[in-house]
């Protein structure tokens, strides 16, 4: 037997669970403001989405996917993006649309049944949320494809889950993106769970980041609790894709602390030891040690930061709870530019029963 | 309904040891909805086995496994997660016996949740059948209550051919009814009358018959008498069964859920401008689901036929007879 | 028909930079029937792009070329690959702009050869539109004459939303036709009357158009005059004109390749049974492909539709009339 | 950065193109009855698919997928396998099918259009000839659970091509196979080109093999036209699924010599040289010349083998000629084990309309 080739997989850790320093800190972590910017992002994130969830409990929002400790994933991702940058994310990125400009209303018009809510008003070319496991890791394939043809420099970023990482389309995204050396960034949350599955049910790869190999294209893991390591990692990836270096697949570890969505109950398949093993590793705790470790950082500003977040969240609450129902005609709004005579008549059809349902 | 599904598998799993069960959390969770509940427990983790999130290997190995003499029964968690299964299941699953002249075959049912009305996320509330009903080797059953799904599931886990068994979500916890663990089947390609009548003929299926039903009482309080049947089967339909109706009645309204465009009701019209044109006293109506995309869920109400606009389709029809 | 197809994309590629051509094999094959012959001489291996074998890649990455400004025109090489890709179809291309509201939209021409009656192999001679007609938010349009395919093509291509182009396997080569290469579109949603008539109205599209004409033919020297109408979009159909059509002739007699059970023959049977009742002298009759697979090369004649049949059930339909 | 994991992909070669062994040969190949049985085998699909392509340019048969160059990857698998396993092949795999039972007669049926060549009447339970692309690898993944799932000592093989790897479907296969540990062997038939695409178009992958690595299963590289390679590396295969071990990827590297079918021309997309160089590497040279070399084989055994193979093929042939027309019911036999009263009415109207139509 004769050895072809071979591969490694290698992992980046930058603050430990502590808030210690890893090895050489990036610039970006050496400059306080910027530190203290990213924690405010990924408090307002876990602030919100407690939110959301009491909302879901009390009867105002619809089935909700929380991302209770994937903040420092989420806005890791965010800040190493440009503005002009486009993400494909799954229904869990809450933190990075946040970062990116997706206004809270929008997130829960989105989830509270409303289709204006994908309408974002920030990011423009941002893809929507996506429910059909996997499929937008192809979107930010094409868009990475659009941006290449016309030799734009921006990139495209996806998100996947473990679980979304069985998907055939998924695969299929990394192979084109390698076949074209494409500008786009996969990012696997790799939190553990897809719903009741367990990694080490979803696949016999020790790593998902070893599923780049597969593609002729980089992989690596970083531990995503860590704000730095992740930004980092995405960083250099968005840095080779714009210069022509091809696409990469970034592994984030991190957990699910949650239910897998507002629908789901947890301790029907997994212990609330392992929950609680996870909760001690998770992200905002550790960056905001480092932060107090710098001295940048006390339990006043803390108090100030979660007041703050508090008065935006309930602002855009109250802005969602006032949105009107959206009219009995917004089904048949933006189905074609040009609406087929058929269903005009439909649209007035269903104007007539408007409100006679029951559900 | 859905415990009298879990109770059908069980049954079947008991008596049965080539049936297994494969999905996504159908396992230790016992299914999104809880139609595997308990199962994994009562029968190991080989014969009921999570798979990997990936619907087209859920169908491509069930047909492996089928073909080897297994009997899956494979749950895809939503129908609108059906799509990256399409490609097994119409170019395989169903022609495998007609392929291979019989030598191989495919005894398998592919269970999803079907239909809206339960305020779920995008993507969760496809009524879909279409696009399983016009493929030729499938059948496709929708039970409407939970002693027909306990013995439609039966029927269905016993087929020698691939059943797509689509179950109306939003009447997974609609009624309670006392469903005897018999092991009794029901029988596949005949549509069930559920109240007969002699105005109007009204044929249904999943979760809609529950709108239809209401119809009916509400008309026959308006003093039109109408017969309501249960498609049950939607592929290949009971034509019979609708055109001996409409023979009584002489007319007839089609009440869907799935958008109307190339939807079953088009079938059931078609057959019946076909073989029964001239028992007609009025035009067909096709009370449906509009041609637009399932609205998220403050609309879905809007969209799903209601009551009103069942009992109007019926009036109209009544007012237009020749 | 092969050469006005590759005309049209040459056209369109010429005055708009954001059409760009993907495939398998499209590039330096030009497509296995040449539709995309020359294309990547032309404009170039980045506008005119072979991808790696994957159908579900192919609407993928078309949706995200589009999304983000570009016009992609995508080939599928037969339709009976389609199936990994309709996931990427029905959840996502037919339905961006609707999710956006109007902020991200899909331009998209999905073309594919349709049909069979070429000695194809397993596979390759599928009639499945009802999968893609019953999807709202796609235009389903198919050619019948090389003219119609370079003005349709045109049209699909300009139209600022998804439409799958199924493109008549049996008649890329089946007739001659000079096709000014001028840039003009023809409509979508609109069917063309290719024979008027006054007996009877007979429905067809795709290939079948060719038998139907022939058909008409005969039945003419029979003394009866047959009104040929061309559907051109399957979906959604132009209603007025058929319905026009049976006004004035009474009866209507669709011609299908396709399955029977819930195709779009049946739509359009509902359509009338609803809105044209009353002007029906005789039950509708649809001939269609048989409720079975498609098989293998040596029966296909015996599946696909014959001009004896539509003759046949033409005149049942006038001996049936009241 | 911290090493998580490392991997190599290795190669195999026992016979290079000369017929000279490589290292130490297998049992197998020590073995001179085995061997002439092995090559008696290739020769015969060789000759086979000579005939085929024959036929069909004579109208005689329907668009025919060549073998030409695939001999010893088709009985190297065929060879390594048992009896009572299972083959999904694609539908190029005639070496193999033939080696497993497979009549001549009922490849050219198939291929002249009559699904009665799938009621294979030797390997009653291998799955049928597979058009849409890598759909086979979940069969043979579901046949391999079901042996697991009764604890028979039994694999499944299927074969993909270079092209077939890119489908998703193909990464669902290893994957699931790999997370069950299923008794599967995945043989990739790198024949260097997809139809009109190569397979650097296909993917920036180096090798094939390392696509298992995505799937955490063990993956190795083969000469393919080195018939003891083949035979040896899937038989390795093949023993560790048996035991329990799980699934394996093999590639095997060889090339396609004809055109992809009859219905193309690989003129349009490939230079002749490239076809010539690769002739010179064919397997049935190289096999023939390890042969003469051990003085088991000469020019009037070949003519011999070659008129048996003549005899033996003419005899298919004229029985598949004579094979008459199926009845117009044939398609509906089949369909459904119970046929639906509608489609038994549709039944008796094609049998009114039999042999009407023109195609
Ligand atoms: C194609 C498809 N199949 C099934 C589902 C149902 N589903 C929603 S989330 C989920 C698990 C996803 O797990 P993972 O990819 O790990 O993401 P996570 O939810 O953990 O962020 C499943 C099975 C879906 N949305 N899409
Ligand atoms: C899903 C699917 N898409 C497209 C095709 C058309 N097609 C037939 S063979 C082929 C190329 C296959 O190449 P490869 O996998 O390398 O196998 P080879 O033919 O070289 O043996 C294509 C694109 C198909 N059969 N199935
Ligand atoms: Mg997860
Ligand atoms: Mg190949």
């Amino acid at each position: 037997m004769r050895t072809v080739i071979e591969f490694r997989v290698e992992s980046l850790q930058r603050l430990d669970p502590d808030g210690n320093a890893v090895g050489e800190l990036p610039a970006f972590a050496l400059d306080p403001d910027e530190v203290l910017r990213m924690y405010g992002a990924m408090t307002l994130a876990r602030a919100f989405d407690t939110k959301a969830v009491n909302l879901q409990r009390t009867g105002q929002l619809g089935t909700y996917a929380s991302c209770l400790g994937h903040e420092a994933t989420h806005i890791g991702i965010g800040a190493a993006m440009r503005a002009e940058d486009v993400l494909a994310p799954v229904y869990r990125e809450v933190g990075t649309q946040l970062w990116r400009g997706v206004t809270m209303r929008e997130i829960l018009l989105y989830w509270g049944g409303d289709e204006r809510g994908n309408d974002f008003s920030g990011p423009r070319a941002d893809f929507p949320w996506c429910v059909p496991i996997a499929t937008q890791t192809l979107h930010a394939a094409g868009a990475a494809m659009a941006f290449k043809i016309r030799h734009e420099p921006r990139c495209a970023v996806a998100t996947i889950g473990d679980g979304g990482t069985s998907e055939g389309a998924f695969y299929e995204a990394l192979n084109v993106a390698g076949a074209r050396a494409l500008p786009v960034v996969f990012v696997v949350v790799n939190n553990g769970w897809a719903i009741s599955v367990p990694v080490a049910a979803q696949t016999a790869a020790r790593t998902l980041a070893q599923k780049a190999i597969a593609a002729g294209i980089p992989g690596l893991q970083v531990d995503g609790n860590d704000l730095f390591a992740v930004r980092e990692a995405v960083s250099a990836a968005l840095e080779r894709a714009r210069g022509g270096g091809g696409p990469t697949l970034v592994e984030a570890l991190t957990y699910r602390l949650s239910d897998h969505t507002t629908a789901d109950d947890a301790s029907r398949y997994r212990s609330a030891r392992e929950v609680d093993d996870a909760r001690a590793l998770e992200p905002l705790l550790r960056t905001r040690r480092f932060l107090e470790k710098a001295d940048r950082w006390n339990a006043d500003r803390e108090r100030a930061l979660l007041e703050e977040c508090a008065g935006s969240i309930d602002a855009a609450v109250a802005d969602y709870l006032a949105a009107p129902r959206p009219s009995t005609d917004a089904m048949f709004d933006h189905l074609f530019a040009n609406l087929p005579e058929r269903i005009r008549e439909q649209r007035i059809a269903a104007r007539r029963h408007a409100g006679t349902g029951g559900h | 309904m859905v415990e009298a599904i879990a109770m059908a598998h069980g049954w079947e799993m008991q008596h049965d040891p080539a049936v297994v069960v494969i999905g996504e959390d159908v396992g230790a969770n016992g299914g999104v909805f809880r139609a595997t509940q308990g199962l994994q427990q009562r029968f190991g983790a080989e014969r009921v086995q999570d798979t990997p999130l990936a619907e087209a290997a859920i169908a491509g190995v069930a047909i492996g496994m089928a073909a080897q003499g297994l009997k899956p029964v494979a749950e895809i968690q939503f129908m609108g997660f059906l799509y990256p299964a399409l490609d097994q299941i119409i170019n395989h699953m169903s022609r495998m016996r007609h392929r291979t002249r019989g030598r191989l075959t495919c005894p398998i049912v592919m269970r999803m949740p079907h239909g809206g009305g339960i305020h779920a996320p995008e993507h969760h509330s496809e009524s879909v059948e279409t696009l399983l009903c016009h493929v030729p080797g499938l059948r496709v059953v929708s039970p409407t209550s939970p002693a027909r799904a306990y013995g439609l599931l039966l029927a269905a886990i016993r087929d020698p051919d691939p059943v797509m068994f689509l179950e109306p979500t939003r009447l997974y916890r609609a009624s309670r009814q006392e469903v005897p663990d018999d092991g009794r089947a029901l029988p596949l390609d005949q549509a069930f009358v559920l109240r007969e009548g002699s105005d109007v003929t009204l044929v249904s299926w999943g979760a809609m018959i529950a709108e239809t039903l209401q119809a009916a009482a509400e008309l026959a309080d308006a003093g039109i008498d109408a017969e309501v049947i249960d498609l049950a089967t939607l592929s290949p339909v009971d034509a019979a069964t609708i055109l001996d109706s409409v023979a009584k009645t002489g007319r007839l309204v089609i009440v869907q859920e799935a958008a109307r465009n190339v939807g079953v009701g088009a079938e059931i019209a078609a057959i019946v401008a076909e073989d029964g044109l001239f028992d007609l006293l009025a035009p067909i109506r096709r009370v449906a689901g509009y041609d637009t995309v399932m609205p998220l869920y403050r609309l879905e109400r809007d969209y799903i036929p209601s009551v009103r606009r069942i009992v109007d389709a019926v009036r109209s029809t009544v007012a237009d007879s020749r």
